[in-house]
């Protein structure tokens, strides 16, 4: 076999065996695999060389060497996998009361809905993009207010969040079914983004539960 | 009796590996050909065979000819005789082989008669001979098959996949189902489960008829003049609910106490201010 | 981006994703993760050439594409060698009946091998992951139809059922043909996922795994 026969087999040799592995190699262990007359050093760089700026890397790790995607390709090995997951009850109870009385702090949800409200539910609410928190009420303890996006109006299709059927309308709709009692209040939603006067902006610290005192200079 | 040392046979039916198997068959294949029909004392151990199909192979494989080409007719003499030297030496035999040299007496019997075509249906000796052939043919073609798939170069013994497979991360995003149906249907039950169940009936604040009374009485002991009934009231008219319950009330005790001489009312039209002065009769008293 | 520069950022995808599994990817999968101008054909064909004689190959595996160390290397990865279990003589006959015959009942391979199967022959193959239960065939009795899998395909590094060796000359001798004597139709095995005319689902409840609800709270 010519030098250049035999180099050709080591570097395929060498290059097998960095693939086959299912670790990274130290450079003792792959001498010992390859024939004595092979230049371990050299085929490393020349292997190297062969995958520069290809979709493979040869890379020297802190445990030896081995394969691995090119850096600027990481994108390729994370898959988005989109799911269907429908509302639980709750979430859409919760949604709907947010949509139809906003600004609404947890302690109106829990009130309307008349039991309590999991964290759960309100992280999926805002997991779907459609709720999101507005400011804190002006109010002891200064709860979060919750609100409406935009992007809930563009997937339920309304045009403004005024356009939400009232408790008569969904009488009509036949939603509603048996009368509710004269004087329900039928809520005048408000998605607007400015705040209202009794709402305060969040603090750029969200969860700071630090109760601000106000000041009245 | 047999050639066949007793470490080998024994050997035989444990094992599992394809290689040693065929390296037996292979000896199995020589020793029956080399002992031909001369021994057939030689062929009676069954324990290296998977049942008389194979058994039949391996004797006609004997015949070192192409299965093809074989003999039935001679195939069939010899694995009759072969049941018969196991018979003879009282060796059990599996049914399967029975029933296999029950058939191939029949087979040799219709190979040997001349053809009597007394149904159309039946197939002929010839017919017969082909169809074990055939099957004799087809096992060997899966053997070998089986011997070229295990010859493949296979993975994870002659060819390797990567290693350390770089696994891909799946990111989950979640979207959501939900529907203006979903969302009004949810507010809807909901507001209406809660209207039932918040409905209280609040205690009313009522001044009954005596109530009344014991104010105007208190009240309208010094007044000579005319003057507006609400005038009295004013300080009870706190909530609008307790207005209307003092006035009513306030109305029907001073219309009592009129029939009782004890009141007058004036009103000039309908809606408009009621007054109400002590009657001057009972006005024994001068206020100023 | 130029032409050739896109094509050779597409090459360079195409080799990560490759590289990365040691599954055979199908062409549809790979396809949905590279831009839509890339051309598949042509990058699978030059990454192939790309990878001759070197120590590692791309190969068309399962309906799919993988790369595997060169077959003339075997000798140099013996330490990689899976210990396997040695299958019996019985259950190769059987699995080569169930790749050449597929889909087969149980009746047709004792039929073909003119002895009674153990239980314990088709269990181990199972288990190998090489064979499944696909279906029932329509006859009396409902008997189980046996096929082989994707596994089976990758390991014993053949592109499609219609490469099993010797497929032809069986083919054309009509030793496929399970019917007595030799007729005329040819069958061919049939590893599609999908079930023929012949062969009805296995029952719901069988092996099907359990449906998973999905519930956010």
């Amino acid at each position: 076999m010519t030098d250049a026969v035999s180099e050709k087999l080591h570097l395929r040799m060498l290059e097998a065996m960095l693939f086959a592995s299912d670790k990274p190699l130290q450079e003792a262990d792959i001498s010992a695999r390859l024939p004595e007359t092979a230049n371990l050093r050299h085929l490393l760089v020349q292997l190297s060389e062969l995958y520069e700026g290809r979709g493979v890397a040869l890379k020297k790790l802190a445990d030896g060497w081995a394969f691995r995607t090119a850096e600027d390709l990481a994108f390729l090995l994370q898959a988005e996998a989109e799911e269907q997951r429908r509302l639980s009850r709750a979430a859409l109870e919760t949604l709907a009361i947010i949509a139809y009385h906003q600004p609404a702090t947890r302690a109106e949800i829990e009130q309307i809905r008349g039991v309590s409200t999991s964290k759960g539910t309100l992280d999926v609410l805002l997991e779907t993009g459609w709720i999101r928190l507005r400011g804190r009420r002006r109010t002891p303890g200064r709860p979060v207010t919750y609100g409406t996006t935009p992007d809930f109006l563009e997937h339920f299709n309304l045009e403004a969040i005024g356009d939400l059927p009232g408790l008569d309308e969904l009488k009509g709709a036949g939603l509603l079914d048996s009368a509710l009692p004269p004087g329900s209040p039928m809520p005048m939603p408000n998605d607007d983004p400015d705040l209202g006067d009794e709402e305060d902006p969040l603090e750029d610290d969200l969860f700071a539960p630090d109760v601000v005192l106000e000041d009245d200079e | 009796m047999s050639n066949n040392s007793p470490a080998d046979s024994a050997e035989r039916p444990g094992t599992e590996d394809p290689l040693t198997q065929a390296l037996l068959w292979e000896n199995q294949k020589e020793r029956l050909s080399d002992a031909g029909e001369a021994e057939p004392s030689l062929m009676v151990d069954v324990d290296g065979f998977e049942g008389p199909l194979d058994l039949l192979l391996a004797l006609a494989r004997s015949q070192k000819v192409d299965l093809a080409k074989i003999s039935i007719l001679a195939l069939a003499e010899q694995y009759l005789s072969f049941i018969q030297e196991a018979r003879r030496m009282r060796l059990e035999l599996a049914a399967d082989y029975l029933v296999m040299a029950a058939w191939l007496a029949y087979l040799k019997s219709r190979l040997l008669l001349p053809d009597i075509k007394d149904d159309e249906d039946e197939l002929t000796g010839e017919e017969l001979a082909a169809a074990l052939a055939f099957r004799l043919r087809r096992l060997e073609a899966m053997r070998d098959a089986a011997a070229r798939l295990m010859a493949r170069p296979r993975l994870g013994q002659e060819v390797f996949a990567r290693g350390d497979p770089e696994h891909v991360v799946t990111i989950r995003h979640s979207t959501y189902a939900a529907n203006l149906y979903d969302l009004l249907t949810a507010y809807a039950s909901q507001r209406q489960r809660n209207s039932v169940t918040s409905v209280q009936v609040k205690k009313r604040a009522v001044w009954s008829l005596q109530e009344a009374k014991d104010l105007l009485v208190r009240m309208l002991g010094k007044v000579s003049d005319w003057t507006p009934i609400d005038d009295f009231l004013v300080q009870y008219f706190a909530t609008p609910d307790q207005k209307a319950t003092v006035m009513a009330s306030s109305f029907t005790a001073s219309l009592e106490m009129v029939r009782e001489g004890l009141l007058e009312l004036r009103q000039s039209n309908h809606f408009e201010p009621l007054y109400v002065r002590t009657p001057e009769a009972t006005n024994n008293e001068p206020i100023e």
